[in-house]
């Protein structure tokens, strides 16, 4: 496919990337969330299928599969089935001032991304700090999550970031590793899957504040 | 072939474990002991082999990313071995009999040759790795060690938390100084380290962080705070083994350090050694000589001892680049000769407060007395191990600070005014201590030993087992032997620095060539055995006119009751001296009266109670220790148990790096 | 060798006398007949003859204790060059060793005191050490001052300088060093400003509180000792200042002399020592300290002047 | 008085002590070793402090009894004689008896005064535990309420013999 194509479908997925962490921090990651992050899933499978197409490796394509799988479909349902239907609840600060944060990440995220752009030219190379950007939300998703449902999406951000910038940066990583990274984030989800239904059992809720008592 | 030594002792080490852990409960103090002992003798022997330049190299493959640990000791190192081994097979063979209750547990065997071993690698080891890692086992050990009374005692669990935080200080500080020192001359071998007579803005750095590492583990005085706290609460063969052996590798640090190492003409590093000894040598005498725990007294002797052997080291770097060469030296052959004379009469008095110990159930010297006809063997040793201690003539003591003097006042201070204003105060600062040194050790020894028992335990006092007698004896032996045949000492001591035989004489005696000055023990010995034979013949004749008659009671100017407790303890025989100088005790004292029921006038019953405290702790540790205890506060609310702040620390911390690293 | 048997043959004979001398000079100046110069002779004989008592509690030091602080006095009188300054190869007649010998005297004193189990001897006894640890600076350094212009601290060496360069005796060095060197005797011999000798009041006593328990020939070699030790140190201090007179070499015309101008300094000095002691009051315990603080800034004075004298 | 005066005081008064009258013959079975000097303990056993002041004048510059040999000393442990004044009180009897014990032999006791002789004044008093040679042997004993110094002075000459 020609360049000319190839820079605008790389341009295309990071912008749906971006705009799908945007909307999901603006909209407090509630249930409603979750077609947004099988959306993000999407983007970055297809960020990596365009990737192969343009280099032509069968191995990037089948990448892609892999990931279409498991982070359009397999972990969102995962999220469905453990927020059961529960409201998100308002986050730790309110959405405009979270927006404006987004705002301040995003210039950080280019500042930081200077040195890794120099690396080489070409439109993969100035997609990356959309890649870090969608780390640092994910970040800010998790930090100010009140539930634990936030948590998970704030981290699958953060997985699909990296991924991201992984991706974008050295044309994409062998499917070992790759597989290794999905493998580690489906444990996690296991993990934190668990640690929310316990968090229901206990308190009825999962929110996070409920957890102070803990201590002794 | 001093590999063969090493090797040796490691297959010891193995052995003692497998024996603590496997000898069945009544061989196992003799055993252990026994190969403790052999680990002891073997370190001797591997010091000799060093000390006569047989050195070999043994590399032990560790899987740190430094590389292989090298252990060959230089002849300064072999010096330290010897001494340590020798000292370590004495209190070996004394605490087979001495060891009863959690000492002879299979923990504190196991400890006991692991402390031991390690103390002989620190002096073996070539290379900073080597040093450092053994340096960190032998801390450990003797933690456990320290511990081992815990379940008796409370005050054994904050001793040790003391002793543990100012070892763990000591490691990070010579940790952090032999990395700066491999940073500036990169490598970790201390040949190189040698070789590349660093000397930058960084050395001065890495000279004062060993410095003060090496004075916190030998116990100089501002960092000196666990040394009275550790040594009563060990073992009396640990404590002994810690007081003689293993302070004298904080020495053998500062010696590598400033003659080896970092040698450098800067006089304000040689000014700082010497403030240091000086000051840790008054304080700790001035403390001894008021203590009545008698192992408290003996710790704190063992700082003025450090004191003086760092007062020695910095005399000589001090005197290098001003006075004549072989003025400096003998300075270090005195450093090494205190050495030496300290292992000795420290043991002997260690073990001998053990001994003390364990037949009357007390340490504290205002309830002993009258030991001299119980306890025979061990006021004999004890005896010689104080007259040691407070450097009388024809003791190791003396001949150290003999030439110690002599080196002092020979400091040729005529070239330089620093030397001119230095060398006197100096000499006033070591005859301060003899002096009150003397008096320290009449004390202890008058009061423990002599007159009326003044506690239950003391009177149904009964001598110790033969092992330990055996131990008392061999150190006190060695007391006396350095002292009449100084001229072997000052051999191994210069041949130690690399000096050759510069200062050993023919019979024995020393004669300092460059200073001219001699020191024969030996007719000094003959003359007086001459002079007391007429003195004796008199007596006898006298005698046998007129025998000595027994009279049922002292004279207390005709008083009938004349109890033990109307007679000087060791509080109220220190008592002057803690009056003169007690801006620098600061004694707290309370006197209370307590009237009789029927009437005012009459006083049923005074007492008097005084504290001493150390101002070193309440100046610079308590305020410090406040500070600490704040910040901890502090920084306790920052765990408030909201997963989102610690989500919160963890995203700035992310931001910090990336900025950082890219800006 | 021979010359260092004489010497103690000597002061054992002379001693006795010094202390005759000095009690009829006090008598003599409070306006008394005095005693006579052979009175402390008569008591000596007198204490051998007596019985000495042993009471419960008291173990071999009180026996032991007496011959140690009496073979340190003849050990003394043997180091310091007296009679003659012949130095002997072997035997070490450094200034050290001198305090190192007069020390274990004092430990054996002390230790005679602790022994006795009453509270007036571990009270002299404390006294005593303390005295003696405070004086100790003070001669070590006022020593290391009269080594310094020669360069050792053998004796013989400086009082050979001595007879060489009399001017060097009056140098203001020298006398620096030989005040606070006396001062330092005082203190260490128990003499009156630091303690009265023949006081009665158990309270005030320094040495005298020691040897209360001691009895018959304990106590003579007490006493002998103590006076030995007063003598030598007194002859120190005559050999420093009027080296003049003494054999330079063995044979017996000099050591006559020398014996002869030995009794004459004692004579001098104990005739001093002992009008001083008339018009001087006791210190109490706790100003003592500030008189050996004085005498050993002395002593620092005199170090360092001879040092900045030397190089100027 | 400051340094000068005394200085005037010795040189103008010069000797005070008078010249020793005749010697008296030496008391019987004195022990010989206390020929020429004898220390003397004083032992207040219940006296009135007259005869304490007779010792003193004894032993001041004008009687000078220290010229014959004779000394005053702090503990009987160095004493030969014990001077013993006064009648012997209850409360002294058991110290009195323990100080002659604590004396080194040969030795000997000398009463002093009349009390000490034969409780003088005291006699039948209630706190009098009785004479001196009720309680101990005395070997010498010196008349007179108090004795004379001159009397003091021929006693102890009689045991120095000098």
């Amino acid at each position: 496919m020609s360049d000319q194509l190839f820079a605008q479908a790389i341009g295309m997925c990071a912008a749906v990337l971006l705009l799908s962490a945007v909307l999901l921090v603006w909209r407090r990651a509630q249930a409603a969330a979750l077609p947004l992050m099988s959306l993000q899933g999407l983007a970055l499978a297809s960020l990596v299928a365009v990737l192969g197409i343009q280099a032509g490796s069968r191995e990037l394509l089948e990448l892609a599969a892999l990931v279409l799988v498991f982070k359009a479909v397999g972990l969102p349902l995962v999220l469905v089935r453990s927020s059961q239907g529960e409201q998100g609840g308002a986050p730790l600060i309110n959405t405009a001032t979270s927006l404006i944060a987004m705002a301040g990440l995003t210039a950080v995220a280019y500042v930081v991304s200077a040195p890794l752009s120099a690396l080489g030219s070409g439109p993969t190379v100035q997609a990356i700090p959309v890649g870090i950007a969608l780390v640092l939300y994910g970040f800010l998703l998790l930090v100010t999550g009140r539930h634990a449902i936030v948590q998970l999406v704030g981290f699958l951000v953060i997985d699909n970031g990296t991924s991201a910038v992984a991706f974008l940066s050295s044309g994409g990583v062998p499917v070992i590793v790759e597989l290794g990274v999905v493998l580690d984030v489906l444990l996690v989800i296991l993990i934190l899957y668990v640690l929310t239904g316990r968090i229901r059992d206990e308190f009825g809720a999962t929110d996070l504040d409920d957890l102070t008592e803990l201590h002794d | 072939m001093t590999d063969t030594g090493v090797r040796i002792q490691l297959a010891l080490l193995a052995l003692a474990v497998v024996v603590a852990l496997l000898a069945p409960v009544h061989r196992r103090a003799l055993l252990s002991g026994l190969v403790v002992a052999g680990i002891g003798i073997a370190g001797v022997l591997t010091g000799w082999l060093a000390l006569t330049g047989h050195a070999g190299r043994l590399t032990i493959p560790v899987a740190l990313p430094f590389g292989p640990v090298t252990l060959s000791p230089a002849p300064l190192g072999g010096f330290f071995m010897l001494v340590i081994g020798a000292v370590g097979a004495v209190c070996a063979v004394y605490s087979v009999g001495y060891v009863h209750g959690p000492a002879a547990s299979r923990t504190s065997w196991v400890a006991l040759a692991v402390f031991l071993t390690a103390m002989q690698l620190v002096a073996a080891s070539a290379d900073v790795v080597a040093f450092l890692l053994a340096w960190e086992l032998m801390a450990l050990s003797s933690t456990v060690l320290v511990l081992t009374e815990h379940a008796h005692r409370a005050t054994v669990r904050s001793a040790t938390l003391w002793y543990a935080a100012m070892t763990q200080l000591s490691f990070f500080l010579v940790l952090l100084g032999f990395a700066v020192l491999s940073a500036e001359a990169g490598s970790t071998q201390f040949a190189d380290l040698a070789a590349s007579h660093v000397d930058s803005a960084a050395s001065n750095l890495a000279f004062v962080a060993l410095l003060l590492g090496f004075a916190a583990k030998a116990g100089i005085v501002p960092l000196h705070v666990w040394l009275p706290r550790a040594h009563p609460e060990a073992p009396s063969h640990v404590s002994a083994l810690m007081s003689a052996a293993m302070v004298k590798l904080g020495v053998y640090g500062a010696v590598l350090v400033t003659t080896q190492l970092l040698v450098s003409a800067s006089t304000w590093r040689s000014l700082l050694v010497l403030g240091v000894g000086t000051l840790s040598a008054v304080y700790g005498i001035l403390q001894a000589s008021v203590a009545s725990d008698i192992k408290r007294l003996l710790a704190f002797s063992t700082t003025e001892n450090i004191g003086l052997m760092f007062l020695a080291i910095g005399a000589s770097s001090l005197l290098r680049p001003y006075g004549s060469t072989d003025v400096a030296d003998t300075a270090l052959v005195a450093c090494l000769l205190l050495v030496m004379a300290h292992a000795a009469f420290k043991t002997t008095l260690f073990l001998g407060a053990g001994s003390i110990l364990r037949a009357t159930g007390e340490r504290d010297l205002d309830l002993l007395g009258g030991l001299v006809s119980r306890m025979p063997v061990t006021s004999a040793t004890f005896g010689i191990g104080a007259l040691g201690a407070a450097a009388l003539p024809l003791t190791a003591g003396f001949v150290a600070e003999w030439v110690l003097l002599q080196s002092l006042i020979h400091g040729g201070g005529t070239q330089n005014r620093i030397l001119a204003i230095t060398m006197p105060v100096a000499v006033g600062a070591v005859a301060l201590t003899a002096g009150l040194a003397l008096m320290t050790f009449v004390k202890a020894y008058g009061i423990a030993f002599l007159a009326r028992p003044r506690s239950e335990g003391a009177s149904q006092a009964q001598e110790s087992p033969t092992s330990m007698r055996v131990g008392l004896v061999v150190a006190a032996a060695s007391v006396l032997g350095l002292g009449l045949v100084p001229g072997l000492s000052v051999s191994v001591a210069s041949r130690a620095l690399g000096l050759g035989d510069a200062a050993a004489a023919g019979s024995g005696g020393i004669d300092l060539v460059g200073l001219g000055a001699t020191l024969h023990p030996g007719p000094l010995l003959l003359l007086a055995l001459v002079l007391v034979v007429p003195v004796v013949v008199v007596s006898v004749a006298a005698a046998r006119r007129r025998p000595r008659r027994d009279v049922d009671l002292a004279w207390g100017s005709g008083g009938v009751r004349v109890s033990p407790r109307m007679q000087y303890t060791a509080t109220s025989y220190a008592e002057p001296l803690s009056r003169i100088f007690d801006d620098s005790l600061r004694p707290e004292r309370d006197v209370v009266v307590t009237h009789s029921s029927e009437a005012r006038y009459l006083v049923e019953r005074i007492q008097y109670r005084q504290r001493l405290s150390d101002v070193f702790e309440s100046r610079l540790y308590l305020p410090v220790i406040g500070v600490i205890e704040r910040v901890g506060a502090a920084a306790k609310n920052l765990q408030n148990g909201k997963i989102n702040f610690y989500l919160a620390y963890s995203f700035v911390a992310f931001l910090v790096v990336l900025m950082v690293v890219t800006l | 060798m021979v010359l260092l048997l004489v010497q103690v043959v000597v002061m054992v004979a002379l001693t006795p006398l010094l202390v005759g001398v000095m009690r009829q000079v006090r008598s003599r100046l409070e306006g008394r007949a005095g005693a006579g110069i052979l009175q402390p002779w008569r008591d000596l004989r007198k204490l051998f003859a007596k019985e000495p008592l042993r009471a419960p509690g008291i173990s071999w030091v009180q026996a032991a204790g007496p011959v140690v602080l009496v073979t340190s006095g003849l050990l003394l009188c043997a180091l310091i060059p007296l009679v003659g300054t012949v130095a002997s190869p072997l035997l070490t007649d450094d200034l050290f060793v001198v305090v190192g010998v007069l020390l274990v005297g004092t430990v054996a004193l002390a230790l005679v005191g602790l022994d006795a189990g009453s509270a007036f001897g571990g009270m002299g006894s404390s006294r005593h050490m303390t005295i003696a640890a405070l004086v100790e600076p003070t001669v070590l350094v006022a020593v290391y001052a009269l080594s310094v212009p020669i360069g050792s601290s053998a004796l013989s060496r400086i009082v050979n300088a001595r007879i060489e360069a009399p001017a060097s005796v009056a140098a203001p060095v020298s006398l620096l060093a030989m005040v606070a060197l006396a001062i330092a005797v005082m203190a260490e011999t128990s003499r009156m400003p630091v303690d009265n000798p023949s006081t009665h009041l158990e309270l005030t006593m320094v040495h005298e509180a020691m040897v209360l328990e001691s009895s018959g020939r304990d106590l003579a070699w007490l006493e002998l000792g103590s006076w030995l030790r007063l003598g030598a140190l007194l002859g120190l201090i005559g050999t420093l200042t009027l080296p003049w007179g003494m054999a330079v070499e063995v044979a017996p015309v000099p050591a006559l002399v020398g014996v002869v101008t030995l009794a004459v300094r004692l004579a001098v000095l104990g005739a001093l020592l002992a009008t001083l002691e008339v018009f001087l009051a006791k210190l109490r315990l706790f100003r003592v300290p500030e008189l050996l603080a004085g005498s050993f800034v002395l002593a620092l004075l005199a170090v360092t002047a001879s040092y900045l004298t030397v190089t100027v | 008085m400051a340094f000068r005066d005394v200085i005037r005081l010795i040189t103008s008064i010069g000797r005070i002590a008078e010249p020793a009258p005749p010697r008296p013959e030496v008391m019987a079975d004195r022990p010989p070793e206390l020929a020429g000097t004898v220390q003397i303990r004083h032992v207040d056993a219940g006296s009135c402090n007259g005869c304490e002041i007779e010792i003193a004048n004894a032993f001041g510059p004008v009687y000078d009894l220290e010229r014959y040999g004779a000394r005053l000393v702090a503990s009987p442990r160095h004493a030969d004689v014990v001077l013993v004044t006064g009648v012997v009180t209850h409360n002294m009897r058991e110290p009195l008896l323990r100080t002659v014990d604590a004396t080194p032999r040969p030795r000997l006791v000398i009463a002093m005064g009349d009390c000490a002789r034969n409780c003088g004044v005291f006699a039948d008093a209630y706190g009098v535990a009785g004479a001196v040679r009720d309680v101990v042997d005395v070997d010498l004993e010196i008349p007179g309420c108090p004795p004379e110094p001159d009397a003091i002075v021929r006693a102890v000459r009689s045991v120095t013999g000098r």
